[in-house]
């Protein structure tokens, strides 16, 4: 089995050079007839070099990408012990539903009147994902995680700024996933990091020490990414509450306690949610994605635009500020959102339903735990469980074997599993 | 529940090993306060039959582009997308997979990331490109930080003839970071000339290539004057079809090319997922945002790629990253590449030229028309036509026959009675006979 | 790379059991809610033992079925040098085309004023299937090659009797698929077979030795399967029909002539057609295929049951004998043939046109010589060419090299390759 | 054109490979007298667009049952198949495949074959099933001439209660071979008894279960009958759901199944292509028509799954073959193992259940109506009623107000005055409450 062979071909494992590598010129994987051009509107300014592009018929693009594709490991393929990235059967419904005409062909510009089953579905998402937040409002149109953090972080600002009160702060956790202070620096904000105990979580009276009226907000991940439930959450929000602060909450690992228990119970102001993660919408090898922030009654006057409103006529979808309540602090984004997301994030809720959403928190807590329960005298815990959606191992039992961490990850690719996240949280040794 | 492989029967033994009676022992460390009093007021769960069927109410709700005759454009075109790229995209081990970081198994994601990027460097005339961005406004609002980061300097100024929603989410996000952005007016008339504004504090001129209103403008002058005073020329582009057939940005002097890449592989689906596009040149990548993929060689010296140049981005750098951007739309920017490696070098150049062609026959019919006043001398697929009365109305009649006649610029610019009747009008290759002559007819009557 | 793993996986290949071995009572991969049963009308014959069928959940009948797709070849992985079986690119546009809900929800009993649409497809269809082969008429239910060829000897039979003449043999070539002695049989043929010359093609003199009265026809494959133009098939036409006996063709090998050749007029009276290979659509690992048979003017009225006719109120389909010239042998299929295949091979012609469809042969033949021509001095080349739309080699190049035609096989497959065909045809050696 | 890889550069480099000046020399062995005179009469290429819209087009002529009311059965029934079925039988792995001669690059295949196999045989309750027919109307006949193969006797007795299609097939397969096949009377009142019919000439007697006309009757007696006789019982079966809730035939006594698979995994199609189901007892093996995957182990002792019994087959045995069946219907068989995959043990029944409410509820909505008359006794997702007037007329009219009411016995038993009031009425799980309304609203109206 290991001799080289002629092609560098093994069977079924195929080598595939670039495209580029496959150009040949005449050969096209379209038809498209000759154009009259007789008359042109282009100002003088006609392209005048080829472009380079590779040229390929039909069938040779379509083995190309076949074979890239068989390249790859997938959800379909088999398990991603993933921490953090919640990655779940994506169903083939919501792509099918994603598809229908009534839906893939529409212009976001179109006549309002000629999109009301589209703004129905914008509609209907958000009320499913306001109810299993208990949360005041949200914000569709972010298109993914961090661009819900960014989108939340501008609603806290303006929100202050609207008060007049121009704090310079916001507080991540160590463990805090790269995006968080990302997006505070990105939202104008300096970042102030907080330790975590030796239980895994935010250390309150660190947090408490950090906690002035500079501070804009927290930016906490609930279930952490040591996966550990926050259980100091209410204390945390009350103190942050009591500074003048916002809680901003990192809902990437919502799919732990979806339908079991609600950000809105919790204190918090804001959260964004992946509908590529909890929402089965497929990860794509890197998005598209959809990151809706859901949003507190404090702050939801300032949520972006556009949002839907449903009217005596039907739908209508505010895309200028309006007067009224709303005073949108802008726009994060062409269009609407990431509506083909919205689609498949309904489709999947509808399928599963209130109780098939609490379950879906349930067994991924149970698989966690059950997990601990079988590895933890082989591998070295880092925290006493209950764990919630993951559970976190460090390198301590490999210390004096020579096997690295990276040794590990490769072991478990070859036993046909994508490795544990490994390079985060930064709290554990091995990381 | 289809989705949920556990059974009781598992549930139980599971909670056996674990040592645990019930899965609320689980949930232990959320606070008894925290734990909703009433039951969460939403339906049970349905069957495949019943969400299609409600999906379906839905959809039949819509008037959709896939039926009626469209002359929709303003930053989003339907193309014909060959039936090859759905299916391609939608394989499992593309569909499915996670963020590339394992290189071991996700080379097929790296290479078709490797493609892309390379595609989008080509096309636009730029040196690199990255792996993709949210969209075209998001490329176009990062460009302006990236810019501001490689000159070290405060002020944009930003084209009147710049898509809306791109200036609006460049200013947003310039304003929460202190920045000064100049908008300067719409550009209905293409009277615009920004080259007097560029000083010595000016980090980027932003511009759209053809612009919002549809004109194609050599941007050499502009460039030469953003050069000169030490600022970067970004240039956006909303429609990425129009590269097959005239110059590309690079070619005039832009030094971030930030484009919408929807046209090319990807369906309208009421304005997103798309993908957006970003290339600059060589001497800018350590600013970029985004990923970025690279060739490299492994133990045995067989070439493979790799996520590159990682110390930009918020995984390594936290807040001293040039972005907060992580999952990005890289499905959406495989179909861009398979479409546009269906259509390679001449392909791309007919469909742009068919684009174009079929504009100029509609623009000289709808010329035809009494009420009906042209504003390009220029344009690609998309043109600005004056009407005798307000364009939204109009817009609806047109509606109401079952026609898409283009968009209202009031849609985007709503307080400006100098806007009010200037309708944007696109053809694309999607366009047939019957549908110009439906518009036609239609435009006639709403304008008599 | 040759150790074993525990799992048996290694990396991206990974093992994967019977689905029957991965039963997990309980879970399902449907939500069906509880039936009301109380009344039933099955007369006491409810089932009354469980099946034992095995039950999963969706994304594990999802990953089983992902793991064995990724553990076969296909035309979209890479090239097939077979011969006989002519494996092309599968355009996706015909899947899609096949897909839209007017075809695939179509009932085949929907009155006929509801499924005028379709009636047009199969007459569309049949309408180039005669225009390519200038034949008179089309059998369109068969379902797959050696079908359509029953279909051509029922008709020849039919035509026969019809005029009295019981004759009792068929004439099949040495070379033959053996599905032509197999149908001859099945249609009560007995089957005579005539050898090749050494120039690859039927011994022209052997045949006429063996043609009599007794003879009700021929099947001759053209090109025939050693990828050689029958080039006596005028000559033997005229002696066939001299003895008042048919003359089938074998159309499995179309590709080669298709837009260049037509059967019509090779003095041919009924061919079969293979639409999942020369036609493009897909073989699907062994079907579902079609064999729509042409008919010369003499066989054209005992065609089978069902057949579309235009009318000026549109199109009808006569489903029972109707009297009028037709004389119908019955029929061989239930409803009226492979719709659904019809629809791809129709996008595929359509996509082609005349001028694709003659490019097609003409490349498949370029491409057959230009292997010859590469490969002439390194392999031993049985006939001299041109050949046709395949080349044949025997064994006698591994000679004494104790390498068999089989590990020459299994040395393509590890080059990624599918083995050409080794079996057949039984007149070279080594197969 | 985009399905071809050739480029004129290459076809010419490849000529002088070969040493030929024009693709004409290739073709030197064609008689001259054999090449056309005038060129093909048909229309040229055409683009991806131009072929979909003119699909499009000939689609939307048809009123499909994936919109309108429906109520049609007779050997084809419209289930819900779930979307999981229809993306994994698209992957080009499985779809662009090769019959699985090699099985080293086939395992894919041949696996989903061997469970496709015992799938069958498990619902059949036989001992063993083949890799699928065309459908269930030549599996039909290739069970009787099996069973000639096995007894040695050349008579057949086929039911009035079996699909008049697989009647017809039967008959036409079994004259042309000089066989003896008693047709009986089409067994509309139910009243048939087979049983004295069976004599020491018989091979077979074929019966449906449930029958044509929708009952459901123990086969126990003519099993008992056929066995006595050295006869072999052949069950044919349209509805393979049904299988999920009564006896199966192999617990009956059934010797063959021939069966339609259509109802499982595979789309209606207007009628084709479905897949055909064979099941028998292992003792008949070696006269079984059709493929036949076995398990196996490699050189290394792994287990792997191969074509087996092959000397039954046309490709060794040639004109002593069991049958002249190669190309088969695996596609359709994988959607079919899917789909039942999917179902699981519990799903299948409850489908099965839910079908049958569904008919017990449409059949007291039905028998309510003036001109409405019940025939069955028995049934399971469909049944026959006598109606006032010509049902095919009665059809014509629902039709024209978009519902499809069912099948008209007169359509397949054209010539009799006893049926052509025949009406057969099917109710699936994708019937619903207001399909049926509709229904109960249109019959009212026709027959009133
Ligand atoms: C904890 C956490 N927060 C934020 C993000 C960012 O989400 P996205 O990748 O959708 O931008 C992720 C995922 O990558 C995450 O795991
Ligand atoms: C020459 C020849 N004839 C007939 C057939 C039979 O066709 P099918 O497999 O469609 O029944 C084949 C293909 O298998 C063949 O190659």
């Amino acid at each position: 089995m290991s001799e080289a062979t002629i092609t560098g071909n093994r069977g079924l494992q195929l080598e595939e050079p670039l495209i580029f590598e496959q150009d040949n010129p005449g050969a096209a994987g379209v038809d498209l007839g000759d154009v009259d051009t007789a008359e042109t509107r282009l100002g003088g300014l006609e392209r005048s070099h080829p472009i380079g592009l590779p040229s390929l018929s039909e069938p040779q693009v379509v083995r190309h990408y076949l074979r890239l594709s068989q390249k790859n490991y997938s959800i379909d393929s088999g398990f991603y012990p993933l921490g953090s990235c919640t990655m779940k059967h994506n169903p083939r419904l919501n792509e099918k539903m994603a598809r229908l005409p009534g839906f893939a062909g529409l212009h976001p510009l179109q006549p309002i009147s000629t999109v009301q089953g589209a703004l129905e579905v914008i509609d209907k998402c958000a009320g499913w994902l306001r109810e299993l937040t208990g949360m005041e409002a949200i914000a569709m149109s972010p298109a993914a995680g961090a661009h819900g953090e960014l989108t939340a972080l501008m609603c806290i600002r303006s929100a202050l700024e609207d008060r007049g009160d121009a704090r310079q702060r916001i507080l991540v956790p160590e463990s805090a996933h790269g995006t968080n202070p990302a997006s505070a620096h990105f939202c104008g904000y300096g970042v102030d990091s907080i330790p975590a105990d030796n239980r895994g979580r935010v250390d309150l009276a660190a947090m408490k020490e950090k906690l002035d009226t500079d501070v804009a907000a927290i930016m906490l991940t609930n279930p952490n990414t040591c996966g550990l439930f926050e259980n100091d959450v209410l204390e945390i929000a009350d103190a942050i509450h009591e500074a003048g602060a916002f809680f901003y909450c990192d809902g990437a690992n919502f799919n732990a306690i979806v339908g079991r228990v609600r950000p809105g119970d919790m204190g918090i102001d804001a959260m964004h949610l992946n509908l590529h993660k909890t929402f089965s919408t497929p990860h794509g090898g890197g998005g598209p994605g959809s990151g809706p922030v859901v949003l507190s009654a404090d702050l939801a006057p300032y949520a972006p635009l556009p949002f839907v409103v449903h009217g005596p006529d039907g739908f209508t979808l505010v895309e200028h500020a309006a007067g009224g309540g709303a005073k949108p602090f802008g726009r994060v984004k062409g269009f609407h959102g990431q509506f083909g997301v919205f689609v498949r994030a309904l489709a999947y809720m509808m399928s599963m339903g209130a109780d098939g959403m609490r379950q879906v928190a349930e067994d991924a807590v149970l698989n966690a735990n059950y997990l601990l329960a079988c590895l933890k005298d082989s591998l070295s815990l880092c925290f006493e469980g209950p764990c919630m959606h993951e559970v976190l191992f460090d390198d301590g039992f490999l210390k004096d074997t020579g096997v690295t961490t990276l040794d590990f990850a490769k072991a478990m690719i070859d036993e046909g599993f994508h490795p544990m996240t490994m390079y985060f949280p930064l709290v554990v040794h091995g990381a | 529940m289809r989705y949920l492989p556990l059974t009781d029967g598992d549930r139980r033994q599971m909670m056996e090993v674990i040592g645990c009676d019930t899965i609320d022992d689980l949930f232990k460390d959320v606070p008894e306060k925290a734990t909703p009093k009433s039951p969460i007021n939403l339906p049970g769960h349905s069957s495949e039959m019943e969400v299609e069927s409600a999906f379906n109410a839905m959809a039949m709700k819509n008037l959709t582009t896939s039926c009626a005759p469209s002359f929709l454009g303003a930053g989003a075109y339907r193309h014909h997308v060959p039936a090859a790229v759905d299916h391609l995209i939608q394989r499992s081990e593309f569909l499915t997979a996670y963020t590339p970081y394992q290189p071991e198994i996700s080379q097929g994601t790296l290479q078709y990331l490797f493609e892309f990027q390379t595609q989008v460097a080509m096309i636009t005339g730029m040196e690199a490109a990255n792996a993709s961005m949210y969209d075209g406004a998001t490329s176009c609002s990062e460009a302006v930080l990236m810019a501001g980061r490689v000159t070290r300097r405060d002020k944009t100024i930003v084209s009147g003839g710049l898509h809306p929603h791109y200036r609006d989410v460049t200013a947003t996000a310039s304003r929460f970071l202190g920045k000064e952005v100049l908008l300067t007016d719409p550009d209905h008339n293409g009277k615009e000339d920004l080259t007097g504004l560029v000083d010595g504090d000016t980090s980027s001129v932003v511009v759209q290539y053809p612009d919002f209103f549809g004109r194609i403008r050599d941007l050499t002058p502009l460039a030469k004057a953003c050069h000169e005073a030490g600022a970067l020329l970004v240039v956006a582009v909303c429609e990425p079809v129009s590269l097959g057939l005239i110059k590309p940005p690079g070619g005039m002097g832009a030094d971030i090319v930030a484009a919408e890449g929807q046209s090319l592989g990807n369906p309208l689906s009421y304005g997103g997922p798309t993908v957006g596009l970003m290339a600059t040149l060589n001497k800018f990548l350590r600013q970029m945002p985004g990923r970025l993929v690279g060739e490299s060689l492994d133990t045995d010296g067989k070439r493979g790629y790799v996520l590159t140049l990682s110390t930009r981005e918020q995984h390594i750098r936290r807040d001293k990253a040039t972005s907060n951007i992580c999952t990005n739309s890289g499905l959406c920017a495989l179909a861009f590449t398979i479409h546009l490696s269906l259509l390679g070098e001449e392909g791309f150049a007919k469909l742009a030229r068919l684009n174009h062609a079929k504009a100029v026959e509609l623009a000289s019919r709808l010329l035809a028309i009494d009420g009906v006043e042209m504003l390009n001398e220029t344009f690609f697929n998309e043109f600005t036509v004056r009407l005798n009365r307000p364009a939204e109305q109009v817009v609806e009649d047109l509606a109401g026959k079952g026609i898409l006649g283009g968009v209202p610029v009031s849609r985007l610019y709503p307080q400006s009675d100098d806007l009010d009747r200037l309708l944007l009008v696109a053809a694309t290759e999607t366009v047939s006979q019957s549908d110009m002559e439906a518009l036609t007819k239609g435009l006639e009557e709403a304008l008599s």
